[in-house]
């Protein structure tokens, strides 16, 4: 089995709409395969270009097209706690106060985690398992959308 | 004028409304639910936020959400679109409360047309021709019931005050059957809607629907521009739209025009309206029906007989611009015509959501096409299934269904079903290509 | 085991229905396989249905997509004489004369086989090798397009 | 009217025209080489034929082969599209011959406006102004040269007769170097031509590239349809049109239409025309260079500021109809402006043939696409690159740019280059969006 028979085995599949050729013979096997590029024809459009940041960023997430937060830096896993409505994220009651949880603190099922504000109201959220926060994933004051990640929790095993 | 837009909307009409932001310079705020990510329109968007699941209930329906997000990205504005919130006169009020402007009529407009005896009052008043009827529930003493369906003259037609949508009507052609069908129909309201209160109304056995397009302005001026013919429906769904309806004379025209101009007038209306009209083809007289206080799937045939850009005019009017044009500068030419393009298969009227693999939408003189779908797109199975608007324009009625005709040759959808090739079979159907066809034409050509 | 055996049954594997070969012939053993659903979504128009032939047939072969072509029954193999032009087929120099060729007819390179009209001109087309005519695929009087297969012949060895 | 129509063309004008029959039910034929087989006209004609390789000079241009093609499927007319053999005399001659119409002038127009001298003349005597300049070779007296250049007036542009397509031209800016220029040129064209007659023309530094529609019937009546801005060029290649042209008034365009509509009758013209000038905006003065004897690539914008399908008129007046309409039922209404999408690489400007893997035609109101790709379609490498065109139509310029700049952010295509990124530099550019940039004005954009 030398690298010409081969070569024309690949040549053979790239040609073909084959996807997987294996040939043994005696003590020789060779096998190729591909993974194509599968799905259908999807038109993408283009994100507009961030303008030049005159104002404050309000949605971040919503400028980056949803498959680019994959590509964001793993994130520890746990249970995470996901925004139930839109609105603006307080980790504390007021301005003056502490942060109702930092990274690192222990929470008991119940307990408040932030505030989000939508339409005057505060709505307090709280946690539905007890454990440790890993991680606080958005920043005091900023708008949060439905179904944003907002803490990961460490649950009590 | 408005910096940002908050869209309150999903599909074709959220990216239109998009498109007359985009044209004016204004950003965009794509509101969406979870499985929506995806939409043309929120990839277009300057910005967008997720305000849901699936469920409209608590998403494109969830006024919390869709003010929150307001908030959250400093929109000015909120476009209501067509369906979900936009007929609903809390909503606007609720937006309006909150410090945006509501991209439509004053939420007292919208609570008026919204009771349908209240618009019917307001309308007569105004000298806009309703249906004879009882103006109002029906007497309880048989003698008067019999007095006012003489009065009406026959057929009448029964409907429940809290019905709608086609449900809790009955029509009774003689005086022998009267009283039987109102005890009757008294009987299922009660049942149905917790109401038993009728009214009664002229019944018209093979109508036309006639509906003209108005645009007022803030500071009470109003012109109409022209009218609508939609009587191809199925189930009371707009199938097929044209502008102008066929038969319907300048002079007619102007006389009805006038009328409906005068009547939002009146009532000190905002923003863009149609008043949707029964019309008798034999006496050649129109029957009010209702005001829709938004913007209408259909308004593209308007917009391409007069020039006029029907939502970019309902942001300008929103914005409190005063009306730019007098009802002379509103010139019609032209015919238009446009089909609905729905997800559904084509035997049994269902929905065929699903992912779309190719879509080849026609092109050439005269050809507009108003849609969201892309390849690579999925249809999801929650919401409408209008997947778009083909609309064709030409010189004349007849060019213009030609045009249609050829572009309905040209478009290819795969993936999913829709109801191209009932378009096909309608428009070379010889009595549609005569024009001025019923509201029952298609149900019987459907029958055959 | 040759790479001419296994292009077979790449073609085979590609033709058909099937999603994987496999083959042992006692040491050796080749496997193909496919994943289907795979090209790029390309827009297919309906071919206008054929008018319940109200004229004569003028172009059959315009009327089918080309891919159809392979659909027909198979011709027998050999030499393909095609058509250098457009015009109409004609077997014989008249109407009255003996066709040129018969199926079964041997000729030799530089005999006319059939004349082509193409503006009232009629252009004599030769055979450019010898050898036996296997098949006629053309009718008298039919019009052909450039390239259309006209004959097969069977070369001289 | 003609039963079937073949159409001896490729890409985007074969449709167009396929297009026109479908909707005046008239059948087509397609023919096509060998890699146009999947061309998407040749898969809806009614019929098609092979006509021969890729080669254009064994096929597009293939007059037998095309006039067979005829014969065979019993055509009775052939459409030249543009471009190939839309301008031969001798194709026009031979195809009336032959006993089919041809969908075009008359031959012996063809000719007169193919040389470019005799065309002056025409034009001259019918009182349409031309580019002052010698009339004919230069004399060959040196005194003679320098008072027919102080005539003219510097600077003076030298042309070689036998020259073309922007070779053997010098301009000349002062008397100094007049008689050197003169022999240098000579010289050159002697070489590069074997012909070494020149003539001389004013030159024009900064002019603007406007162009007159013109459609006549073959009994002697001829309407003008207003000019098109066609100044966005490189290399003599138009990029971007318009119509009407920018800042040109009513009273212009009504002197310069009835002068080239007058033109065309006293020339016994028949069939749609596009008589060419370049435009001086200082001194507000035309100058006719040539004439196009067939459909111009950028007839859109006329059919939409006119309402007129110009190849249905084309069709209409090649089967021998009189003019149906006059010079005052000519309205323009809006502004149209078109982008030819070519397939190029957008740095180098050379073709980009290939696969396309995605094709998404921007939509909404005011937009019509030209094109005959579609995803899957294979751009092959034989053929002139332009893919299709993107116009958008609005009341007033500024709608139909600002609709422009949103479909040019809306289109998408995958696969191949494309010079989208192009113009949507250009109509991004302050200088474009004002109106009136003259024929350098994309070069010099492109050197920034």
């Amino acid at each position: 089995m030398d690298i010409q028979f081969i070569r024309r085995l690949a040549d053979l599949l790239e040609k073909s709409s084959i996807d997987e050729i294996e040939v043994v013979e005696g003590e020789s096997k060779v096998r190729l395969s591909r993974h194509r590029e599968v799905p259908v024809a999807a038109v993408s459009y283009a994100v507009p270009p961030a303008a030049p940041s005159a104002g404050p960023a309000t949605m971040p997430v919503a400028e980056t097209p949803p498959s680019a937060v994959k590509a964001e830096p793993p994130q520890p896993e746990g249970y995470m706690i996901k925004s139930p409505m839109v609105g603006t994220f307080y980790r504390a009651p007021s301005p003056e106060a502490k942060p109702f949880v930092d990274e690192g603190s222990v929470v008991k099922a119940g307990q408040t985690l932030c505030i989000i504000e939508a339409m005057k109201l505060l709505n307090e959220i709280e946690a539905d398992v007890s454990g440790k926060i890993l991680k606080i994933l958005v920043a005091n004051g900023q708008p949060v959308e439905y179904g944003e990640p907002l803490f990961i929790i460490a649950p009590e095993s | 004028m408005f910096g940002k837009i908050l869209i309150a909307n999903r599909g074709e009409i959220a990216l239109r409304v998009q498109r007359a932001c985009r044209e004016m310079g204004i950003r965009t705020v794509a509101v969406h639910s979870e499985p929506d990510r995806d939409l043309m329109h929120v990839k277009l968007a300057d910005e967008s936020v997720c305000i849901g699941p699936a469920a409209s209930d608590k998403s494109y329906l969830n006024i919390p959400a869709v003010i929150a997000a307001a908030e959250v990205t400093d929109a000015e504005a909120i476009h209501p679109g067509f369906g979900f919130l936009s007929e609903n006169a809390d909503f606007a009020e609720r937006v309006e409360r909150s410090g945006f402007a509501f991209i439509g009529p004053r939420p007292e407009s919208i609570r008026m047309m919204g009771d349908k005896i209240a618009a019917k009052v307001a309308m007569r008043k105004a000298g806009v021709p309703c249906v004879p009827g009882s103006d109002g529930p029906l007497p309880e003493d048989p003698a008067e019931i019999h007095r006012l369906a003489r009065e009406i003259g026959y057929p009448v037609i029964l409907k429940a005050a809290g019905g709608g949508g086609g449900r809790g009507m009955r029509v009774v052609h003689t005086e022998a059957h009267l009283l039987n069908a109102v005890s009757l129909t008294t009987a299922e309201a009660a049942r149905a809607f917790g109401n038993p209160a009728l009214y009664m109304e002229k019944f018209l056995e093979t109508p036309r629907h006639i509906e003209f397009q108005v645009l007022c302005d803030g500071h009470g001026n109003c012109v109409h521009l022209g009218e609508r013919d939609c009587s191809v429906q199925r189930r009371h769904q707009k199938v097929i739209e044209e502008a102008p309806a066929p038969g319907i004379s300048a002079e007619q025209r102007r006389t009805m025009g006038a009328r409906v101009a005068q009547a939002c007038q009146d009532i000190g209306y905002r923003g863009v309206g149609t008043i949707e009209f029964l019309y008798d083809a034999v006496a050649q007289t129109f029957f009010f029906i209702e005001m829709n206080t938004r913007i209408q799937v259909e308004h593209p045939v308007t917009e391409l007989i007069t020039g006029i850009d029907i939502v970019k005019a309902q942001i300008r009017v929103a914005a409190g611009e005063r009306l730019w044009l007098s009802q002379d500068d509103v010139q019609l030419r032209g015919h238009a015509i446009e089909c609905r393009l729905n997800a559904e298969d084509p035997e049994r009227f269902v929905p065929s959501p699903g992912q779309i693999t190719a879509w080849h939408p026609p092109g050439g003189p005269g050809i507009r096409v108003d849609s969201h779908i892309y390849a690579g797109y999925r249809v999801p199975p929650y919401y409408d299934s209008m997947i778009g608007k083909l609309i064709a324009f030409g010189s004349d009625r007849d060019e213009a269904l030609a045009r249609m005709r050829s572009a309905l040759r040209e478009i290819n959808i795969e993936g999913i079903h829709s109801n191209i090739a009932l378009h096909r079979r309608i428009v070379d159907d010889a009595q549609f290509a005569a024009g001025g066809v019923h509201i029952h034409y298609l149900e019987a050509l459907l029958d055959l």
